[in-house]
């Protein structure tokens, strides 16, 4: 009768059999072949793909930076010309948003959140797989139209009117604004699809006092997403609509307004920022945890100030538009609340050194790169400051600067961890563990070339160096703190290469992780590494905020649930008391399907509104596919419902 | 495996030939013929090979660059203060299917390199062939000639209707019969 | 470690109507999430309102009332079968659902059609100018979302023709009739600020 | 880290010792408002390099700590160390809360201060945007006594000057960063912002907001010169375009006056009338071709005419295919209008 949950053995009661498990092994087995690959809804199969994705977005995003550093190593460079610059810009920054940032944020919560959270699945499968495909369909679109010589070309913000159908000839910006649609609708899902899962999904006794903070940042994200994405949408689609259908949302002359556009860029541009830099806090809190090897510090500071932060982010939107003449009074107070979200990010430094100095630190890479996040972070949260002052950023503003701070708090406060993250989980994901020493390279290549990059673009900013510019003649003086910058660069990539070379390496030779490698407090380490596709044999029960480490041995677990069914437990939402049992849905075509759907009208948009038209009522196919029940399935159902009828009728 | 991949990397390659042409930017070029005018076609018989701006032609009628460079243009050389937004005032309406001089791409380019009776001036040594291409190109596109999807959906002027407010802000005639 | 049983959930439903299933939440997120779109819409007519000198601009009449009026009031009246079949929903009632589904699967359609007659009702096009082109967009914004929840009812009335439905069709259909109550009521607001606030 | 150190020191002493031609530097201020800014600058520079080593000092001491057996969980936690850990991170937090306070009030002083700089300006210059150009007009109630000319701004040193801004296409941006911050130029909207040189000296500025193809090569020079050189450079830009008198630049003026250039370019007292690109009037008194792209010189000058789309691609001014006297005669016509 002894079975395991992860490698410790672990006595199963009585109830649960060897059967039962075979049962619940195959109830939950993946299909095989192209066929089941096309049709996974599974979490983890997902995130994964996921992730894969993301990096390579990562890989694009990077090569086109280096281009952009190698025109700019020089002055009077030719390498890339205006035009292509502007693509190649453009192209970077919008890969590094909007395909990169804010997917693998979304992708590892979708991985792990679930396994965290002590559930079998997320709450909507199928829209999450619907999601990724929408996703990764936006990013082939991206990047075909840039093949063609039709990459957006105004930047990852696109103002108009340089945007507007007057001053952008060609499909370009069209294709920006579609592509924004897409990684909208995927984000919008995944995002939906995080806060149910955490409202809906958690174990019983996973209350949200000992919710792991990293769950915690990721359900506070979604939230953020939920309001931020139609921001963009918005925009974009006003400015696809004046693109393609005349319309004068932004046409001045006849009533529209350019500012407009960026008052809904920036409402969600900001929180954007927060939406990529929150996921990252809570990584950096489990990582601190864990090789700090006790809980961190100040449990309820650490969840008020990422939940400050997700309220604070929306109202700092107007700092991005200081130099467009705004009123005082609100100069004043978006100047104020700019200065004041440094507080929660700087107390929760402040917890986690507190953590570090009262735990006992193992200084594995993934601590490593905690330690470089607030290294390289607090440059750019200091600069941040600095720049919500008004006068500070008229002179900053659009300069290398913002180039720099934005740099730092991407790279600082979203990569490290990131990367941290990687280190940290991916035992979790593969099986195996990945280099230490090649990490350490990777880290040290990157601490030194990020600020190598970096560092000097403050003063190019400063010595009046614009934003955008592809080239610059020799009399400003801005040629060797460039090419420092670009040497910089070239360290990044060799860091990154350590990293990929990593990632590649420990798949196959990396040393076997075990269950728990770092010894870790929350509930993925319970399970297996790599998880089975069910994630546990028996959901656990939460008994601590410490989770693993309070089990003393023994652990609590549901029994009930059907094994010849993908059956999870739905919780309620304060006390997570258990309330009803929910079948998942099975393998399916569907998302697939209605993604090549919704990603035929989005691309046909661009072209004409009919097909937005046709989109619209082509996508009832799917929709309606994807809610048609299996035959067997409603068969079995319904007689079993009828049996629930006729037994109280019996005992009565 | 390999056949299939070959296949789909082919794609992408097969693809950006096609857009090239539609998204590029050609900022210095001359194109051939530097006074075309005198090789208009006027009778059946030519000497030598086919029409000579064919390639021309096409090239700049299906590129958005040159269509959004010809609308700044058209803007420019106060094309609008006859012509109007194409709609027509003094100068005659450019959206309409009726053409005085004809609709062929070389037909307008002499209307514009050499003027025309009642008002329509010369600009033979004020515009350089490029830009009287690049004109040609957005006048056709005003009516519907030459590729829709390269074409802007309108610009950022005022559109100027009083007493219906319900209407069309000068819509091209997509009737217009191809040449 | 061992583990051992503290909760046997054998005896749970597997299905609850209302807030207590995720599909209930799936609803409440997407009317947060295209509440907010309209909200932003709202936002951009103000800001584009409060920019402009008149309002609406010169030379542009001020929306009729009439097909506006009629479709407030069908949305009004597609209430109660939409009520209604939540309720047989509830009941577990095969056919009064369907018909429940149908009526208000109908309704909406003729909504839909109205709303294309509101348009019209606008005086003005998308592309006359700023105000044509915002007031189009609150009008299409609503009316697409709409359109997906007639979508859903028609998919759920015709599955009810079908088929026996199961216990989570039901659950699905009393969450469409939710998501319905929510498009009528924001509809209120918009109606106010798009038909007669010009006035 | 030691290596950043390092280049860090290195780049400041080069970038203190770098004072070319180009005057384009927020760090070297010459005017009230880009003073005030430099002073702010220094002072959220210190705090937050205070800060900084403060904290990074702090996870420097965390890290020289013993470490622990792995995969032990702690069972050292003492009370009197959680206390102290918290007594630590309250008052770290409330010492933040002031800074950033102090940080604010320094912001909001600063901001203050430069709007009740602006007086009575001395000067109004309206400042038009084009792809990728400066117009520039002095305003004055006498149509007559108007200048009009491009890509620079002459001033009389330490008088308020009012600029007004606007745009004739996309979004441009006016940044003199040794004077003053930046202001949009929005089409649709009235923008204004105020600069006052307090030393004489020619400050460059470049269009901050991206414009489109060639928005690295949309510069301005803002000369500041003592009133009486400013009054005589004025006096001089009111006058009409010279007469030429000899044959060359006569015969430059008849190529401009009938070819392609007349379309698009103004030279008052001739027939070239267009309003398209800037106002040649005084080109020959100019520091710089094309916006800040080229000095001025004959030499560049025809290089310009010849093939602009080589040196400034997607330019609007088209390539000119003159013959070579015709443009040895333009340029000779050209550079004598001072």
């Amino acid at each position: 009768m002894a079975t395991t949950i992860g490698t410790d053995p672990l006595t199963l009661p009585p109830a649960i059999h060897d059967e039962d498990r075979k049962t619940l092994h195959e109830t939950w087995e993946p299909e095989r072949g192209f066929k089941g690959w096309v049709r996974a809804v599974n979490h983890k199969t997902v995130g994964k793909r996921y992730i894969v994705t993301a990096l390579v977005f990562l890989l694009l995003g990077g090569l086109e930076a280096a281009a952009l550093r190698m025109q700019l190593a020089r002055p009077d460079n030719t390498l890339l010309g205006p035009d292509r610059y502007n693509q190649v810009f453009s192209m970077h920054g919008t890969t590094m948003m909007f395909l990169f940032a804010v997917p693998i944020m979304t992708a590892i919560g979708i991985y792990l959140v679930p396994l965290m959270i002590g559930t079998r699945n997320v709450a909507y499968p199928r829209l999450n797989a619907l999601g990724y495909w929408t996703f990764l369909l936006g990013g082939v679109f991206l990047y075909t139209f840039f093949a063609m010589n039709s990459g957006p070309d105004a930047g990852w913000t696109s103002y108009t009117p340089l945007t507007g159908p007057q001053f952008a000839n060609g499909k370009r910006i069209d294709v920006w604004a579609q592509l924004v649609t897409f990684t909208e609708i995927a984000a919008l899902i995944a995002a939906l699809e995080m806060v149910m899962t955490v409202l809906k999904m958690r174990a019983p006794g996973m209350t949200f006092r000992r919710l792991p903070l990293f769950v915690w940042a990721q359900f506070i994200t979604a939230a953020m997403v939920m309001f931020a994405m139609p921001a963009v949408a918005t925009g974009s689609i006003m400015l696809g609509a004046d693109r393609l259908l005349a319309t004068h949302f932004f046409n001045h002359a006849e009533g529209g307004d350019a500012l407009l556009y960026q008052h809904l860029f920036w409402f969600f541009g900001h929180p954007e920022v927060y939406i990529i830099f929150l996921p990252a806090l809570g990584m950096v809190s489990q990582i601190v945890g864990t090789f700090s090897r006790r809980p961190v510090f100040g449990y309820p500071v650490m969840v008020a100030a990422l939940l400050t932060t997700g309220f604070i982010g929306f109202g700092l939107w107007v700092h991005h538009m200081f130099a467009t003449s705004v009123h005082m009074l609100s100069q004043s107070f978006f100047t104020a609340a700019s200065t004041m979200i440094a507080i929660p990010t700087g107390v929760q430094i402040f917890c986690w050194i507190a953590t570090l100095w009262l735990g006992r630190p193992v200084w594995k890479t993934p601590l490593l790169f905690v330690a470089g996040f607030v290294v390289v972070f607090m440059i750019g949260g200091l600069s941040g400051v600095m720049l919500a002052s008004v006068p500070f950023d008229a002179q900053a503003h659009d300069t290398y600067f913002v180039v720099a701070h934005l740099h730092y708090v991407l790279l600082g406060g979203a990569l490290f961890p990131l990367f941290g993250a990687f280190y940290y989980w991916y035992p979790k994901v593969v099986g195996r563990l990945m280099s230490e020493r090649l990490g350490k390279w990777h880290f040290w290549l990157l601490l030194i070339g990020v600020n190598v990059t970096f560092f000097p673009q403050h003063l190019l900013g400063l010595e009046g160096m614009t934003r955008r510019i592809y080239t610059y003649s020799e009399a400003m003086g801005w040629g060797p703190l460039n090419l420092v910058s670009t040497v910089g660069a070239v360290i990044i990539v060799a860091g990154m290469a350590m990293f990929a070379v990593n990632l590649l390496w420990s798949v196959r030779h990396g040393e076997d992780a075990g269950a728990n490698p770092w010894g870790a407090d929350t509930l993925e380490w319970l399970t297996t590494s790599p998880p089975p596709p069910y994630n546990f044999v028996d959901t656990p029960v939460v008994t601590s905020r410490d989770g693993l480490w309070a089990y003393d041995g023994e652990v609590p677990v549901v029994t009930g649930l059907h094994t010849d069914r993908p059956e999870v437990l739905v919780t309620s939402m304060m006390d997570t008391r258990p309330v009803y049992r929910h079948e998942m849905p099975e393998p399916t075509y569907a998302p697939l399907v209605m993604a090549v759907v919704i990603a035929g009208m989005l691309a046909a948009g661009i072209f004409t509104p009919w097909g937005v038209v046709v989109g619209t009522f082509a996508i009832v196919i799917p929709f309606y596919i994807w809610a048609w029940p299996d035959r067997g399935q409603h068969a079995r159902n319904l007689r079993e419902e009828k049996q629930r009828r006729a037994e109280p009728e019996m005992a009565s | 495996m390999s056949v299939r991949f070959m296949a789909i990397s082919a794609l992408p390659v097969a693809l950006s030939l096609a857009g090239c042409k539609q998204e590029n930017r050609d900022f210095r070029e001359m194109p051939p013929a530097a006074t075309p005018t005198e090789a208009i076609r006027v009778g059946e018989l030519q000497p030598g090979g086919g029409p000579p701006f064919d390639s021309t032609v096409t090239k700049y009628a299906d590129n958005a660059y040159a269509i959004g460079t010809g609308q700044r243009l058209y803007n420019q050389m106060n094309c609008v203060g006859c012509h109007f937004h194409g709609g027509g005032g003094i100068g005659p309406a450019l959206m309409d299917e009726q053409w005085i001089y004809g609709s062929d791409p070389a037909q307008i380019f002499k209307t514009i390199v050499e003027g025309r009776p009642n008002g329509m001036p010369s600009f033979r040594n004020k515009l350089d062939n490029q830009q009287v291409w690049q004109l040609v190109a957005y006048v056709r596109s005003l009516s519907g000639l030459g590729g829709s999807t390269v074409s802007s959906a309108r610009e950022d002027h005022m559109y100027l209707s009083p007493d219906l407010a319900i209407r069309s802000p000068e819509k091209p005639t997509r009737s217009a019969p191809r040449p | 470690m061992r583990a051992r049983a503290t909760h046997d959930v054998s005896s749970l439903p597997t299905e609850v109507f209302g807030p207590a299933n995720v599909t209930w939440w799936a609803a409440l997120g997407g009317e947060v999430i295209e509440g907010f779109v309209l909200v932003l819409a709202v936002f951009a007519y103000f800001y584009l309102r409060y920019e402009a000198p008149d309002w609406p601009p010169l030379h542009t009449p001020l929306p009729s009332l009439r097909a506006p009026t009629i479709n407030l009031a069908l949305m009004a009246l597609s209430i109660i079968p939409a009520w209604w079949a939540a309720r047989s929903a509830r009941a577990k009632n095969r056919w009064a659902t369907f018909a429940g589904l149908t009526l208000h699967a109908i309704l909406g359609t003729a909504i839909l059609v109205m709303r294309y007659f509101e348009c019209y009702a606008l005086n003005v096009r998308w592309d006359t100018n700023a105000y044509g082109s915002v007031t189009w967009a609150i009008l299409f914004s609503h009316g697409y979302m709409a359109l997906f929840d007639i979508f859903d009812t028609a998919g759920l009335a015709i599955l009810c023709l079908f088929l026996q439905p199961e216990e989570r069709h039901y659950v699905d259909v009393t969450e469409n009739s939710f998501f319905w109550y929510f498009v009528v009521a924001t509809w209120v607001p918009l109606f106010l600020i798009v038909f007669l606030s010009p006035r | 880290m030691r290596l950043r150190h390092h280049a860090t020191i290195a780049l400041l002493l080069w970038a203190s010792s770098c004072v070319g031609y180009d005057h384009q530097s927020a760090l070297d201020p010459a005017g009230p408002q880009a003073g005030s800014v430099h002073g702010l600058w220094y002072l959220m520079l210190g705090i937050s390099a205070g800060v900084y080593v403060v904290v990074v000092a702090a996870l420097l001491l965390v890290i020289r700590r013993r470490q622990a057996h792995p995969l032990e969980p702690d069972e050292t936690r003492s009370r009197d160390r959680e206390a102290r850990a918290k007594r630590v991170v309250v008052i770290a937090g409330a010492v933040t809360v002031g800074v950033l306070f102090v940080v604010l009030l320094a912001d909001l002083a600063v901001a203050r201060g430069l709007t009740r700089l602006a007086t009575s300006p001395a000067l109004t210059i309206r400042v038009t945007g084009h792809q990728w150009w400066w117009d520039v007009e002095y305003e004055d109630s006498i149509p007559q006594r108007r200048v009009r000319l491009a890509n620079e701004i002459h001033l009389p040193v330490g008088q308020p000057v009012l600029v007004k801004l606007q745009s004739h296409d996309v979004i441009h941006s006016f940044w003199v960063p040794n004077l003053a911050g930046k202001r949009d130029l929005i089409p649709g909207h009235h923008t204004e912002t105020w600069i006052r040189a307090d030393r004489p000296g020619v400050y460059r500025s470049q269009c901050a907001e991206f414009c489109g193809l060639q928005h690295a090569k949309m510069a301005l020079y803002v000369v500041a010169e003592p009133r009486d050189q400013f009054d005589a450079w004025i006096a001089r830009q009111r006058t009409p375009a010279v007469t030429p008198n000899d044959t060359l630049a006569i015969r430059g003026k008849g190529v401009l006056e009938s070819g392609s250039c007349a379309l698009c370019h103004t030279v008052t007292s001739t027939l070239a009338r267009g309003l398209v690109g800037p106002n040649l009037t005084h080109v020959g008194s100019r520091l710089s071709l094309a916006a800040g792209t080229l000095p001025n010189t004959p030499g560049y000058l025809a290089g310009w005419i010849a093939d602009p789309q080589t040196i400034k691609p997607g330019a609007q001014m088209p390539p000119n295919s003159l013959t070579p006297e015709d443009l040895r005669a333009l340029v000779a016509y050209l550079s004598t209008l001072r």
